[in-house]
């Protein structure tokens, strides 16, 4: 009886409930609606052009690397994070450590701005 | 009943690492993979790790995934092409059951040196979880200051190589 | 939150009824918002707007209640209209898609606090469903979920329209995430805990969060359009973009779905604002013990009962300053033009996130100097 | 069995799905979840020692073993897009020109 009393009780009732909760709202239409598949009804739609080749397409450098760098000053966010909860017992000494974070950073985007890497024309 | 609860998630996790490592779409995996890192996260939050099961869901759930996902997205990787697994030698085999017996083996025999090698020289551990991030941190920029500035670095160099990496050979 | 070791049935009844007092609000916002939204696109473009679906026309002799029956009538309309799998589609994943965005919405609102706190037989409940020691990095976590029921929506929908509407809104919402994360930063500095709670008990004594930080302010106000796909951000399903974006191929109640993700993180992202700059449930400069001494001093009950009435005014007060924030959603979406998608991306990596970084760090050295 | 001796258990275990996957999964988009996977059961078990020795250096540990999964993700994945560029293929089967 004791896990209730942890605070992760309420977070797993709440996603149980929550989940259950959506599937069986976006899943009643399934169960209430009519059922009258027709042919066109079921085409992917396209604007009315008949669709040529299979939906993928080329690659495109910008999305992805748009996560890559996403995952960079992520990681940047959750160590700020855990300085900036300890900002009153690390002093002067903590702020010197986290700026010398930062700036190593900064010089990381600086090359990115300069590389042109996040160019989205 | 925390253990039991624990269990059941540590089984759940396997299973799905089991089901993820056996698929043939690659998105299906990358769905299993980020669900088993969030059922990770609830098993760090029960031993107490409160900070790193949030930073778990944030950075790998949130951010790695992603990149994952925007990959098999992009690379149109057809199903059929995906070839199930390459049990075609049998040496890799009995070397990977090798691996499994000296590892069960180790782990077994070790239980017992951990308690005993680390006498609880317990630094700081609150059983109140209100402080859990605050000493953590504490503990990492006082000890590991120099690790944290490494991962400055760390980060710089990842990022430069990826930028290189995704601009090389800009012909067009 | 010292919550006593008292029966365990008080406490999960408690934490159940306190989910779904939650839940009961987020599921609320999206009917009221699409009505809100319809009325008030109407009269910022001089026309009527929705004041026709009527209850009972004979009993009311055909009053149209304002056009509030418009949302019940387009829910009812939904839950009745064919849903099926067009051709070719990932099944698992275009049914998944809208139930991760609208689930992990609803998780990050189980984050907010929405009152001070309760004494039951006894108990001490704090009126929070999830109490975390990482406080509102709980929402934070959630909402970096939700990227994948984009992304997800995107690639199950089997065609290229979808597929690169995907893609891009979900890039998006990545961009603006750091922002939003780094944004979040200042409070933590200034406040020192991660604890909606303590916050709002900080803020009740003090000035408000937007006095100390005001730059995080701004820049969580607009990562809160971004996160949410909203205007000026609106490039998932703005009608002069990619058809309707990763939405194209869903319709009826799944399509209703997606919105009502979106409604949902809409009112959380506000509540979060509202706890961490505008003192979340608390009125300006009352605390919570001056509160209920005044409420028991007016109604002369005793605390027991005086309490239910603060939280009421309480759960009062917080909605309304998030409803200042929906407003401005709703206000903003009839105002300004759409960004395009290279205006988009450079506004969130050259701009919001040098301001952000300079932000943390101008805290930083001012604290630095104030405290030590 | 206590918390953490589980949590020990269920790394090793989690550790072992991870190998299998980098040794038997032709396809390198696999062998890379193997390798998070991996990393997870290594965040795990820092996390159960940390619990069961009773101090917190397995959790400082953790943040630092994320960081180099978060680093190893990015240019590791930047690779198979410029792999995938050159040859059109993830399976490391098809890329044996380097023999010769």
């Amino acid at each position: 009886m004791d896990f209730i009393a942890s605070p992760y009780f309420p977070v797993l009732l709440a996603f149980l409930v929550n989940a259950a909760m959506m599937t069986v709202v976006s899943g009643m239409a399934l169960v209430l609606g009519p059922k009258k598949p027709t042919k066109t009804k079921l085409e992917p739609y396209e604007c009315g052009i008949p669709s040529k080749d299979s939906a993928r397409t080329r690659i495109a450098a910008k999305y992805y690397l748009t996560a890559i760098l996403f995952i960079l000053f992520d990681i940047e966010t959750v160590f700020l994070y855990l300085w900036a909860i300890s900002f009153d017992k690390l002093g002067w000494f903590g702020v010197t450590e986290a700026g010398l974070f930062v700036a190593t950073l900064l010089v990381g985007y600086v090359y990115i701005i300069k590389r042109d890497a996040l160019r989205w024309e | 009943m925390t253990t039991f609860v624990f269990a059941f998630l540590g089984i759940l996790a396997l299973f799905l690492g089991v089901f993820l490592i056996t698929r043939r779409n690659p998105v299906a995996a990358a769905m299993l993979l980020i669900s088993d890192f969030v059922i990770l996260a609830v098993l760090y939050g029960l031993l107490d790790a409160h900070f790193a099961a949030a930073a778990q869901v944030i950075v790998y759930a949130g951010a790695i995934m992603v990149v994952f996902v925007f990959l098999i997205m992009m690379l149109n990787i057809p199903n059929e092409q995906i070839r199930f697994t390459r049990v075609t030698n049998i040496e890799w085999l009995l070397a990977f059951v090798g691996i499994v017996a000296a590892v069960i083996v180790a782990q077994a025999s070790s239980l017992g040196w951990l308690q005993t090698a680390f006498p609880n020289a317990a630094r700081i551990l609150p059983n109140a979880p209100s402080e859990n991030t605050r000493n953590v941190a504490a503990l990492m920029f006082t000890d590991y200051l120099w690790s944290f500035e490494l991962v400055g670095f760390l980060i710089i160099a990842a990022m430069i190589g990826a930028v290189v990496i995704a601009k090389q050979g800009r012909k067009h | 939150m010292t919550e006593t070791n008292m029966p365990i049935i008080v406490q999960t009844i408690a934490t159940v009824l306190k989910i779904f007092v939650l839940l009961g609000i987020a599921l609320q916002v999206a009917p009221i918002m699409t009505w809100i939204e319809r009325r008030q696109m109407a009269v910022t473009q001089r026309r009527l707007g929705p004041n026709r679906v009527g209850i009972l026309p004979k009993l009311f002799n055909n009053w149209g209640f304002f056009g509030l029956g418009q949302p019940l009538a387009d829910a009812v309309k939904l839950l009745f209209k064919e849903d099926f799998f067009p051709e070719g589609v990932h099944k698992t994943f275009y049914f998944l898609a809208p139930v991760i965005i609208s689930t992990t919405a609803m998780m990050c609102t189980m984050g907010i606090p929405f009152g001070h706190s309760v004494v039951v037989f006894g108990q001490y409940i704090d009126l929070r469903p999830v109490s975390l020691d990482v406080g509102f990095l709980f929402l934070f976590a959630m909402s970096a979920l939700g990227v994948y029921g984009v992304a997800l929506a995107g690639w199950a929908s089997n065609s290229k329209y979808p597929l690169l509407g995907g893609l891009r809104s979900s890039a998006q919402m990545i961009s603006y995430e750091i922002s939003m994360g780094l944004a979040l930063i200042p409070p933590v500095l200034i406040f020192g805990t991660f604890d909606l709670q303590k916050i709002i008990a900080l803020q009740a004594q003090g000035f408000w969060g937007i006095f100390y930080a005001p730059v995080s302010f701004l820049i969580f106000t607009v990562t809160m359009f971004a996160e949410t796909n909203r205007l000026p951000f609106d490039l998932a399903e703005g009608e002069s973009e990619l058809v309707a974006g990763f939405l194209t191929e869903y319709g009826g109640m799944r399509w209703s779905q997606f919105f009502l993700g979106e409604y949902t993180m809409m009112f959380t992202l506000s509540a979060l604002s509202t706890c961490l700059f505008l003192g979340g449930y608390e009125l300006p400069f009352v605390t919570h013990e001056m509160l209920l001494s005044f409420v028991q001093k007016l109604t002369t009950l005793d605390v027991a009962f005086a309490q239910w009435i603060v939280v009421l005014i309480n759960l009062g007060v917080l909605i309304l300053k998030s409803a200042f924030f929906l407003l401005l959603f709703a206000q903003v979406r009839f105002t300004l033009p759409r960004f395009r998608y290279d205006q988009l991306m450079r506004l969130g990596w050259k701009v919001l996130l040098p301001i952000a970084l300079a932000n943390v760090v101008v805290t930083a050295i001012v604290l630095g100097f104030i405290r030590f | 069995m206590s918390l953490p001796e589980l949590g020990l258990l269920f790394s090793v275990l989690l550790f072992l799905i991870g190998l299998f996957a980098v040794m038997f999964r032709s396809n390198i988009l696999f062998q890379m979840m193997g390798i998070e996977l991996l990393l997870n059961a290594a965040n795990l078990a820092f996390v159960s020692a940390s619990k069961m020795v009773g101090n917190l250096d397995g959790q400082v540990v953790v943040f630092f073993v994320m960081t180099i999964a978060a680093c190893e993700a990015a240019v590791g994945l930047a690779l198979v897009v410029a792999l995938y560029r050159e040859r059109s293929t993830t399976e490391t089967d098809d890329l044996t020109l380097l023999r010769g």
